[in-house]
């Protein structure tokens, strides 16, 4: 049981890589980070079950954590955006080699 | 009264290696303090003093039984077991005194050949005196590494901001060169640290390491990487001529008479006590050879052919520094003491050909031999003191030249016929390189108009040049002091070596032999 | 004072500096709000957050002196690891605070928000330094990085920092995601996120090692990329380079050694147990990390992104380190971090200074003849040069020596000889600054440069303290050294301690 | 620790026990070199002046005022004077040796010279017969030679310089011979060798003579490349390398004609070759005619070049050990004096027929050496030191008064030309009289010195030819014919240099002739006495089957066979260990049979012939003067001319060789390979920093996919591996 519910987590976890790999928008891409962090989510909660009552509780951590990085996150695509009117990450390419 | 006049030498022995190991520091900081064209003659007096102090160890230093003397040690990084230890034996009392001796006499010579941000010069020149004089006196292996390196930053920007066109280049490679060997030296001691078991970074401590073998092997080819890139070994060398010739003349001088010297020191003091198996082994010990051997005749050969003045000089050093090798790994006597000599003496005629090709720079602006041409008649003093040079450089006989390589020959000779040999025909090619350069610099026709105002030698450069010629001759009629000096040491080094072939070579094994006992009352 | 928990007050003591520090970059944010900036108002905010760090740094002190700890709080280690930690973080936050003053006022960023942000994520750094468990950990980690992520981004009017900004956003938080799935696992396999538990688990054999071992991976990558890790560094030139001076500096010292001290508690304590399982991961990660992080930096033309570049190294170095495990190998990687601090912030404060208005003076050619123009910045930057590169007579060579012998201890004599020749790498890229710096002349613009970079008062003062350390540590590091080896005595006296009152 | 000085002060000279007390022996050494000294700073400060006026776009010229510069008349005392006063100390110890009988040599000890763990040389310096009479031909050829240069040189302007050189290389010449050990006579050997160097290249802003000097230090240290060797040998064998131990221990610990004896023997003989230009190392001597011609006499035929010579005499013990080579010492020797006499028979310049004479005596002075005659090639050493130098000389006083009167008639003919000579003999009575002395000398006619020397080395050749047990007697024999043709071929050669500079029609310049005359007294006084000694030099040593025959003056000669008995010392041990081996000399010549009287009439009876003959044949022949005769001679004469090709031999084989390697090694090897690797290392690192930067591309998507793939590989390995 706890096999399907990890490789589900897995799954989702590696859903969300692929969208931040392949996605050029920087929203795409948050979200799919945010998909990646409700996989471990689904993660804590599964093992929870076996190992005791702190998964349930980490959720809650990491919520409140996403939420404030979601906070910050979108004030710097603002930020951004005022500067080049897009928030296509392949366009910001200032910085390299 | 008489009372104080008999604890003078006690009092001397107890500071005077102190003393020159940082009064250049603390000239240094008197130059930074001073205006820029009182600069040079702060740092004259600084090193000169220096000198005169280190002129005492003549008399007082005692060659005893071949250890330290005036040895003194502070613990200075405990957790580590590193202190601030100085000795002196008769391996490296000359080099120190060659230090002390060249830096004023390379300062002096710089008077006029440095024109531009002269603080800044004179400040890294005695900070450089602080780094060699450091690699001579330090008893810990810890401190000889920092003196070691730190050698190497006054040099890079000796170099690399007073030197010619391409000094940039010519600093960098010097720098990383070296740098590469004595980091990975700095791994091989911090094996024989671990190995030791004793948790301290002194001589003694490293001495007492039992090494197997193969230990050995690996830590010898760290060492002499490192040493081997500073002496410099074919085909280790190619750093050497670019610094050299970009280096300006005071640089130049430091680096022939004190830098490289370093390299073969490390090969007295370390590589062979410290693995005396591998110094042994027939592969090491023919591979040394053979590599020494091909410096002396491929340094020569490349010599003889280089329009530049200072390149042929810097090339030479490639060979002389060959007829060490050769003769430290001969494992005998006379090569050891023969290749010491022929440290003494390159750094001495070396530095003095130096000195005179910057004079001929300063005069002319140019290096080519083929610009030069009659300097005899316009420059008699200067001729001459070029001539006296460059013999001493190949080894006439009654110049402090033919003394080491006499020696180191003889020397290679009881063990290694063949090589000794070949290296002989060293003195050949000596003539092959120098004669030539001395005629068209010297001799033949004086057919360039700008060399018919080329300048005599001036007062101050004749005090430069006075004190290297008549140690040259010095040497060469009575070097029986100097010989007396370094034998003891050189000795211990060789029972060390013979030791351990009884114990590596004739299987008899016994643990314990190797464990010095650390000797008491280090503590001051 | 010994803390045994017996009361909730036992707790606010053995968080005290985080507590103060909380608290006064709340006092910084209001008062940024409640003053307009303007005039010397934002560097008077400036030195008030520079006064709370002061504050912290005795609460600090007053913990490493005075307090012994009696029992555990299971999250909070009380021990001397982590209060030398905590000074490295506070020393590197003062730092670059007294180096963003003038910056600050010059780019008229909102200083109250500035300043109070750094502080944030100190305090952030300072709870992954104290914990002991992986979750604490966790919001340490978010909690400096969102004020990072914030600091990165500062400077609105600049493009590059906004894009560094998003950069360092998106990729921060892609690599939590591994590092949260880690600890999941982790969870998972010991059945507890507490370092102490996972380490009597793995003690006892009753983790499921199916889950361990891949945690234990995405933990390390999750380290990895917060260190700067090759190859999850490849966000740190860019960022490094976008970001406001300052903040870079505070994130080449201060981040990373949060991100180190927290690595290694985990792994050097936790995870002990398991080393064969990991320690081959770290070892090819320090080992491309400093090649790359070395070879890369030759073909900089940037001297930000050179130190960027370096910081890579750097981290590359201090991996061995944590490979190395030892209790050497611990002290050094403190020293180093202290002494990395150290140069590194004053070496970016030579840039800030050379920067200029624009901060668009950071290509090597601005530096030509700089040494000759302004003497002192270019004693100062290449004392700092040659620390970084590791040369004697300056910490950096103190440091990295102490970081050699604890892998030699643990005779990872290869991983010696990686660093040792990437090293002499380095010193074609430190060097060419200061070869640009001192033996090329330089053109009109390089002039115009040098005379305009003039040190205000309060950088000088970091210059020259800095290099007074870095010079002092290079002949007598004594001191330090002894207070970095008492350090690892208090790491592994407590886990012994622990783990027998957590263990039923 | 003690503050003492733990090494012990200079050494007071210490005197090995003795019967005879000599008297200031290093005062001898010392006088040159104070002399060097004087004249050295008379001579720095005169090119002081010198090249200050050259600086300020003048000349300085020293004969300009009314009163000569004391830098050019103190020279004039001081250099010919500490050679005197050397003179008299030399003749006053042989008067006391020859008084004492001495039977050792003296060693007196100076000071500690090098001393290592197990080698201690010392300086000290040996008296014996040998080094006796070495001592006197230095000094007292040496003095005469001082008063002939201040004549001839008198208007150089580096007046002053050459007679430094020229006192220093006395006393190197003294240290040599003087030395008591192989170590001291090294010093003096490369001493003389950097003296001449200095001498040759004397005119140094002649591009051509300063080669001159670089080649024949070059090829010089060639042979003591060998002479080095031979030391390493002895030191291993004997543990020093001082004679005394040496030659006392040769016999017990070198087998006889074993490898080790004859491996130095033979290193010694290439150092003997360089020094004393034998085949092949000849080639630097002609060139050395450069110098200033009583240079040439001095160092380039009286003493410098005969130091081989000595050298092999002084190892006698060694030599006799050694058979095989002493038959390569022998063979190199004969060969030498064959090929030189053959090159001297067309050469036009004075001094280098002279050179070629003198490569060629050098040649029997060899053979005799091999041969194991030892004191034959001392005795001809000698004799040769005093017709050699008187030669020399006296062509000297001819090149003088040709240049002379070539300079005043502002011609730009070659003075030294034989071409442009011719008839002289009018002109210059008292040369052209000494000369002919030492050419009947040197051809060996009797009485005069070479006669008695030369007839003695051939003499022996082929008595020992004949030696029961020698297993190169036939060697021997050929050594002996060849020595024979030779002797007439120096007879012919030199009276062909006589009447091409003395006789026939005169060539010289016709607005010169007026301007020629004898030299000045200072010149020829010691042409004088060096010709006196030609004559009765040879009397010192009339072998006995001569003595008391009429070429003896049956028994009036004085002196008979007195050198033999007075090298005794020396050379007994040798003598002793040769006679063992070989057997007793023949006393009949090889193949035809015939006593030494025998053959001492036929040879100086054929050498007159050959005189008178080519008197008769040359006498009336016309010459062309040198700027007309362009044709090149053809066939043997070419080869001849060319002097055997040696110089281009070596040109090809060896110079070219070595310059080609050295460039390559310079080119390829240094530039290309290693430092080419060098740079290689360095620029690949920085290339592949600058590849793997690319991967930066600035696009956060390529980030994040590295930073995937590492993931992966680190999750890959942790948990697959």
């Amino acid at each position: 049981m706890l096999a399907y519910a990890l490789l589900l987590s897995a799954a989702l976890f590696v859903i969300g890589t692929l969208g931040v790999i392949v996605r050029r928008n920087a929203i795409i891409i948050f979200l799919s980070i945010e998909l990646q962090l409700n996989a471990v989510n689904l993660a804590f909660v599964a093992l929870s079950r076996y190992t005791g009552i702190e998964g349930q509780l980490f959720v809650f951590f990491v919520m409140t954590v996403a939420a404030a990085e979601a906070a910050v996150g979108l004030a710097i695509i603002i930020s951004i955006f005022r500067h080049y009117k897009t928030v296509n990450v392949d366009r910001f390419n200032l910085l390299k080699w | 009264m008489t009372d104080f006049i008999a604890s003078i030498p006690a009092l001397y022995e107890d500071w005077v290696l102190h003393a020159l190991l940082w009064l250049p520091v603390a000239g240094l900081f008197h130059v930074m303090a001073a205006a820029e064209d009182r600069a040079k003659h702060i740092a004259f007096s600084w090193s000169g003093t220096v000198f005169v102090l280190s002129l005492g160890l003549w008399w007082s230093f005692d060659p005893g039984g071949g250890g330290f003397a005036m040895q003194s040690s502070t613990p200075w990084i405990e957790s580590w077991g590193v202190s601030y230890a100085l000795g002196l034996d008769g391996i490296s009392v000359f080099m120190v005194m060659l230090t002390t001796l060249t830096t004023p006499i390379a300062i002096l010579g710089s008077f006029e050949y440095i024109k531009t941000r002269r603080k800044a010069f004179y400040a890294l020149m005695l900070l450089l005196q602080t780094g060699v004089v450091g690699v001579f006196l330090a008893t810990d292996i810890f401190l000889f590494y920092v003196f070691f390196e730190l050698t190497l930053i006054p040099m890079y920007f000796i170099v690399g901001i007073w030197g010619g066109e391409r000094r940039i280049y010519a600093a960098v490679k010097f720098f990383l060169y070296t740098a590469v060997g004595s980091l990975l030296m700095l791994v091989a001691i911090l094996y024989i640290y671990f190995s030791s078991g004793s948790g301290s970074f002194s001589y003694e401590a490293f001495l007492g390491a039992d090494l197997t073998m193969r230990e050995q092997l690996w830590l010898f080819a760290a060492f002499a990487l490192a040493f081997g890139i500073k002496v410099p070994i074919f085909p280790l060398h190619t750093w050497l001529p670019d610094a050299h010739v970009e280096a300006p003349t005071p640089g130049s001088v430091i680096l022939a008479s004190l830098l490289l010297k370093m390299g073969t020191y490390g090969f007295l003091r370390f590589l062979l006590p410290f693995f005396p198996g591998a110094a042994q082994h027939p592969t090491v010990v023919a591979v040394m050879l053979v590599l020494g051997v091909a410096g002396i005749i491929y340094a020569a050969w490349v010599a003889a052919v280089q329009p530049d003045a200072k390149k042929l000089v810097a090339y030479t050093s490639v060979a002389h520094m060959g007829f060490v090798v050769i003769g430290v790994f001969a494992l005998t006597v006379n090569g050891l003491q023969g290749g010491l000599v022929v440290m003494i003496s390159h750094g001495i005629s070396t530095g003095a050909l130096f000195l005179l090709l910057g004079m001929m720079y300063e005069r002319r602006h140019t290096r080519r031999i083929e610009d030069f041409g009659g300097i005899g008649r316009v420059a008699p003093f200067f001729a001459t003191a070029f001539v006296i040079t460059a013999l001493a450089s190949i080894g006439l006989p009654g110049t402090s030249g033919f003394i080491g390589e006499f020696l180191a020959l003889i020397g290679t000779f009881e063990t290694h016929a063949v090589t000794a040999i070949i290296a002989a025909t060293g003195v050949i090619f000596a003539a092959y390189y120098m004669l030539p350069m001395v005629q068209r610099v010297l001799f033949n026709k004086l057919d360039k108009p700008e060399n018919r105002t080329f300048a005599d030698l001036s007062r101050r450069e004749c005090v430069v040049l006075g004190p290297l010629v008549a140690l040259m001759i010095w040497i060469g009629v009575h070097p029986a002091p100097f010989l007396r000096r370094m034998e003891p040491s050189v000795q211990v080094v060789l029972e060390r070596v013979e030791e351990a072939r009884t114990v590596l070579f004739d299987g008899a094994s016994d643990p314990g032999a190797g464990l010095a006992p650390r000797p008491a009352g280090e503590e001051e | 004072m010994l803390l045994d928990y017996t009361s909730s007050f036992h707790y606010v003591m053995a968080l005290l500096p985080e507590v103060v520090l909380s608290c006064w970059g709340m006092v910084i944010l209001i008062m940024g709000v409640v003053r307009k900036d303007g005039g010397g108002r934002g560097q008077e905010t400036g030195w008030m957050a520079v006064a709370g760090l002061a504050l912290a740094a005795v609460a600090n002190g007053w913990l490493y002196s005075g307090v012994a700890e009696d029992g555990a709080s299971a999250m909070i280690a009380v021990d001397r690891f982590r209060l030398f930690a905590n000074w490295i973080f506070i020393l590197a936050a003062a730092l670059s605070i007294v180096i963003s003053l003038a910056y600050v006022t010059r780019q008229k960023l909102q200083a109250g928000e500035y300043y109070s942000l750094i502080l944030f994520a100190t305090v952030g750094m300072m709870v992954m330094a104290s914990a002991r468990d992986l979750m604490v950990i966790f919001l340490g980690l978010e909690l400096m990085s969102i004020g990072v992520y914030a600091l990165v981004g500062f400077n609105r009017r600049d493009r590059r920092s906004a894009e560094a900004g998003l950069k360092y956003f998106l990729l921060g938080a892609f690599a939590t995601g591994f590092l949260l799935f880690g600890i999941a696992l982790i969870y998972g396999a010991a059945g507890s996120t507490n370092i102490q538990m996972i380490a009597s688990a793995i003690g006892a054999g009753t983790t499921a090692n199916q889950l361990l071992v891949p945690g234990i991976a995405l933990l390390a990558i999750g380290f990895g990329f917060k260190v700067a890790a090759v190859p999850f560094h490849m966000w740190t030139p860019d960022v490094y380079e976008g970001a406001p001076t300052p903040v870079t500096a505070f994130m080449a010292a201060a981040v990373k050694a949060a991100a180190f001290v927290a690595f290694l508690r985990v792994f050097v304590v936790g995870l002990e147990g398991v080393y064969g399982q990991w320690w081959p991961i770290l070892y090819w990660l320090a080992a491309i990390t400093m090649v790359v992080g070395n070879v890369v930096a030759l073909a900089q033309s940037n001297v930000k992104r050179m130190l960027a570049y370096s910081s890579i190294a750097h981290g590359g170095y201090l991996l061995v380190a944590l490979v190395a495990g030892n209790d050497t190998a611990v002290a050094s990687l403190l020293f180093y971090l202290l002494v990395y601090t150290i140069m590194t912030i004053a070496a970016f404060a030579v840039v800030v200074t050379v920067g200029g208005q624009s901060e668009g003076n950071s290509r090597i050619e601005d530096y030509a003849g700089l040494g000759w123009r302004r003497p002192v910045l270019g004693v100062f930057m290449t004392v700092f040069l040659l620390s970084l590169a590791g040369f004697p007579g300056t910490a950096g060579f103190i440091a990295k020596y102490q970081l050699l012998l604890g892998a030699a201890e643990a005779r990872l004599w290869w991983l010696s000889v990686v660093l040792v020749l990437t090293t002499v790498v380095s010193y074609w890229y430190y060097l060419r600054v200061a070869w640009y710096m001192w033996m090329k002349e330089g053109d009109d613009t390089a002039a115009a440069i040098a005379s305009s970079a003039d040190p205000p008062f309060a950088t000088h003062a970091v210059l020259v303290l800095s290099a007074g350390l870095i010079i002092l540590g290079g002949i007598f590091p004594e001191t330090v050294l002894d207070l970095a080896y008492g350090s690892v005595e208090g790491l592994r006296l407590l886990v012994a301690g622990a783990s027998q009152a957590l263990v039923p | 620790m003690g503050f003492a000085a733990s090494v012990p002060g200079p050494h007071l000279p210490v005197q090995e026990v003795a019967q005879w007390e000599p008297v200031l022996p290093g005062l001898i050494i010392l006088l040159p070199l104070l002399g060097f000294v004087v004249n050295g700073v008379l001579a720095l400060r005169s090119a002081a002046r010198s090249s200050a006026a050259l600086r300020s776009g003048t000349e300085w010229d020293p004969f300009a005022g009314p009163a000569r510069p004391r830098t050019h008349t103190l020279p004039t005392w001081v250099g010919p004077g500490v050679m005197f006063v050397a003179f008299v100390l030399a003749l006053w110890n042989f008067a006391g040796m020859y008084g004492a009988e001495l039977h050792d040599p003296v060693v007196v000890r100076y000071w500690t010279w090098i001393v290592t763990g197990n080698l201690q040389i010392d300086a000290a310096i040996q008296l014996d017969q040998l080094s006796m009479i070495m001592m006197l031909v230095v000094t007292g050829v040496g003095f005469l030679i001082h008063v002939f240069s201040v004549g001839y040189m008198k208007d150089d302007t580096g007046y002053p310089r050459y007679f430094a050189y020229l006192n220093l290389f006395v006393f190197f010449m003294l240290v040599l011979v003087m030395g008591a050990g192989y170590a001291m006579m090294f010093i003096g050997w490369e001493g003389v060798g950097l003296c001449s160097y200095l001498l040759i290249g004397y005119w140094f802003t002649d591009r051509e003579k300063s080669d001159a000097g670089k080649k024949a230090f070059i090829v010089n240290r060639i042979g003591d490349l060998g002479f080095l060797l031979a030391m390493f040998l002895l030191f291993q064998a004997f543990g020093t390398l001082d004679f005394g131990p040496v030659f006392e221990g040769a016999e017990g610990r070198l087998a006889a004609g074993g490898a080790t004896v004859t491996a130095i023997t033979l290193l010694l003989m290439l150092g003997a070759a360089g020094k004393s230009a034998q085949v092949p190392l000849h080639v630097w001597l002609p060139d050395a005619m450069a110098g200033p011609t009583p240079v040439s006499a001095l160092i380039h035929a009286a003493t410098m070049v005969t130091a081989g010579v000595y050298m092999v005499a002084r190892s006698s013990v060694l030599y006799a050990l050694a058979p095989t080579s002493q038959a390569v010492v022998a063979g190199v020797g004969v060969l030498t004096a064959l090929l030189a006499a053959t090159i001297a028979l067309q050469q036009h310049d004075i001094k280098k027929v002279l050179a070629y004479s003198t490569v060629s005596q050098l040649g029997f002075m060899f053979l005799g050496a091999g041969v194991g005659a030892f004191t034959a090639a001392i005795f001809h050493l000698m004799t040769h030191a005093f017709f050699k130098a008187l030669l020399f000389l006296g062509a000297g006083a001819v090149i003088h008064a040709m240049h002379h009167a070539l300079h005043r008639a502002d011609s730009h003919e070659d003075a030294q030309d034989m071409r442009n000579m011719g008839g002289l003999k009018d002109r210059m009575r008292i040369t052209w009289v000494v000369m002919w002395v030492a050419t009947l000398a040197i051809a060996g006619i009797w009485p005069l010195a070479g006669f008695f020397s030369k007839d003695e080395i051939i003499w022996y050749t082929a008595a020992w030819a004949g030696a029961p047990s020698n297993p190169f007697g036939t060697l021997y024999t050929v050594y002996w014919l060849v020595a024979l043709v030779t002797a007439m071929l120096t007879a012919f050669y030199m009276t062909r240099l006589m009447v091409m500079t003395f006789h026939g029609e005169s060539r010289v310049e016709r607005n010169a002739r007026p301007h020629l005359h004898e030299a000045p007294r200072v010149m020829w006084v010691p042409l004088a006495i060096l010709a006196v000694l030609s004559v009765f030099g040879g009397w010192v040593n009339v072998p006995e089957p001569l003595a008391e025959s009429f070429l003896g003056l049956f028994g009036a000669l004085p002196m008979s066979e007195w050198l033999h008995h007075w090298l005794e010392p020396v050379t007994h041990d040798a003598a002793a260990i040769q006679t063992a081996a070989l057997g007793e000399p023949a006393y009949g010549a090889p193949l035809v049979g015939g006593g030494e009287f025998a053959w001492a009439l036929a040879s100086t009876l054929a050498a007159a012939v050959v005189v008178l003959a080519a008197l008769r044949a040359l006498g009336g022949r016309k010459y062309v003067a040198a700027a007309r005769d362009t044709a090149a001679p053809g066939g043997l004469r070419g080869i001849l001319a060319n002097k055997w090709y040696f110089d281009e031999v070596f040109d090809a084989g060896i110079v070219r060789p070595v310059l080609a390697a050295s460039r390559w090694c310079w080119k390829v090897v240094d530039a290309v390979l290693i430092d080419g690797f060098v740079n290689f290392v360095g620029n690949f690192t920085r290339l592949a920093g600058w590849t793997v930067s690319l991967f930066q591309t600035g696009q956060a998507n390529t980030y994040a996919f590295v930073l995937t793939l590492g993931v992966l590989l680190v999750l890959g390995a942790a948990v697959f591996l």
